[in-house]
């Protein structure tokens, strides 16, 4: 295989950080969402506790599906991604 | 995107470059934004670990509606700032031709 | 007309992407901001009505006229932009 | 801002061109974020595509009561951040001299 | 990060290095985030210019809490995309052994 | 003392404007926090009234105290910051 050329290299560079931009804003937005649907906000303790611990766990599980049906008809339009 | 013209090939094509890294990071951006909010508006009971078929149905409908609007404010959005360009232009040649 | 040296290019190419930037940014607060005012985020459909429709339009209007006020009163102030 | 004093010319006009685009940027978000602001706010009807006198000064008040805050913040967030600096500064000559 | 590996090694140190500063960005931001969140949830009264201790605690629990909270979201995040990387290879094999 | 390496130089040029980006963002975040927190919203003036003053000097106090809390409680964690 050829070495790749300057420009293309720039290119996959570009598109390595887009991919890990992609993840961070995706895990943040996973993270404040489960926060504020499974958390209880008095914050009595600092600790989670049983009910929090399986509500985060099946929350990131629906936010995860959702980005699947949302990447589909995203891709069905030809819409970015 | 006035002096656009004004680059040299290279350039221009670097600046190109840039743009398509811009709107692959602005659709990915948007899609992230849509997957939160239908996310939000539709998903409130974590009783079980799998979407039931009205949650499912509602991310569906959300995310259609979201599309559709978007493109809708896309056109006026467009119109509008066509419009602003030109009473800008109109504007700064009406101050040229005062200023000479 | 002399050609522009590395600097000045680096700095249209700068300014360039500065002004994308706002107007994408702009456009999201836009549609955030509509979406909020005009939908029925009950989603019963995925389609919008004609109150729906007629709603976005008139928001995006005024939303426009927003930015023409506060343009003028920032720029009075000297204040960026 | 360490380090500025160390760096050579040419480096250190590179470093102030992009603070100043960065100053750019981030006074361009705080328009956006302005305009957002006070439309949420302010309007809420949309029976008119125009905006009603009352819209309009409700925006304009928005604006400038906006203005005003933000500056009265940035005083009090400089005089913290030369305090904190001050502070840190101290704790630094400290420790270096307990260092050695 | 696909493509990594066909990198030369000066390249690929340069990416490391944007990695890098990627990271301490998204940490410096996430501190502002715990810290936005903490105070908005915790601090309602300001008839003192200092947190009072059940101000103070509730600062530490929620920010405690937060962490804690991130790290199992980071856990679970990671399952799940390796599974669908997974997925995806699956995938994309088959595909390639029909298209030929 | 030698003189920087291009890559030291470009590190540092990275952190100052890491730092910027820092200050802004808190900056940001601070402002906003504090005019909610602090601000009649229903706009009969453009001037802050006494009580709005004081109030958001005291918001600004305790919102720097709050980073302090948090930046010891990641910094005990090892956590970033």
């Amino acid at each position: 295989m050829a070495s790749p050329s300057q420009a293309e290299l720039a290119k996959s560079l570009a598109m390595a950080q887009q991919e890990l931009d992609y993840r961070v804003d995706l895990f943040n937005r996973m993270t404040s969402s489960c926060f504020e649907k499974c958390m209880d906000r008095r914050y009595k303790d600092g600790e989670l506790n049983v009910g929090e611990h399986s509500c985060v766990d099946r929350c990131c599980a629906k936010y995860w599906q959702v980005t699947g049906i949302v990447g589909q008809m995203l891709g069905a339009q030809g819409q970015g991604m | 995107m006035e002096g656009m013209e004004n680059l040299p090939e290279e350039q221009r094509d670097a600046l190109l470059q840039k743009i398509e890294e811009l709107q692959v990071r602005d659709s990915l951006r948007t899609y992230n934004s849509v997957v939160e909010r239908c996310f939000v508006d539709c998903v409130s009971s974590f009783r079980s670990k799998n979407l039931d078929s009205t949650e499912e149905k509602c991310v569906s409908r959300c995310c259609e509606k979201f599309l559709k609007h978007a493109a809708r404010v896309g056109m006026r959005f467009g119109e509008m700032s066509s419009q602003s360009e030109q009473q800008m232009q109109q504007m700064m040649q009406q101050q040229a031709q005062q200023g000479r």
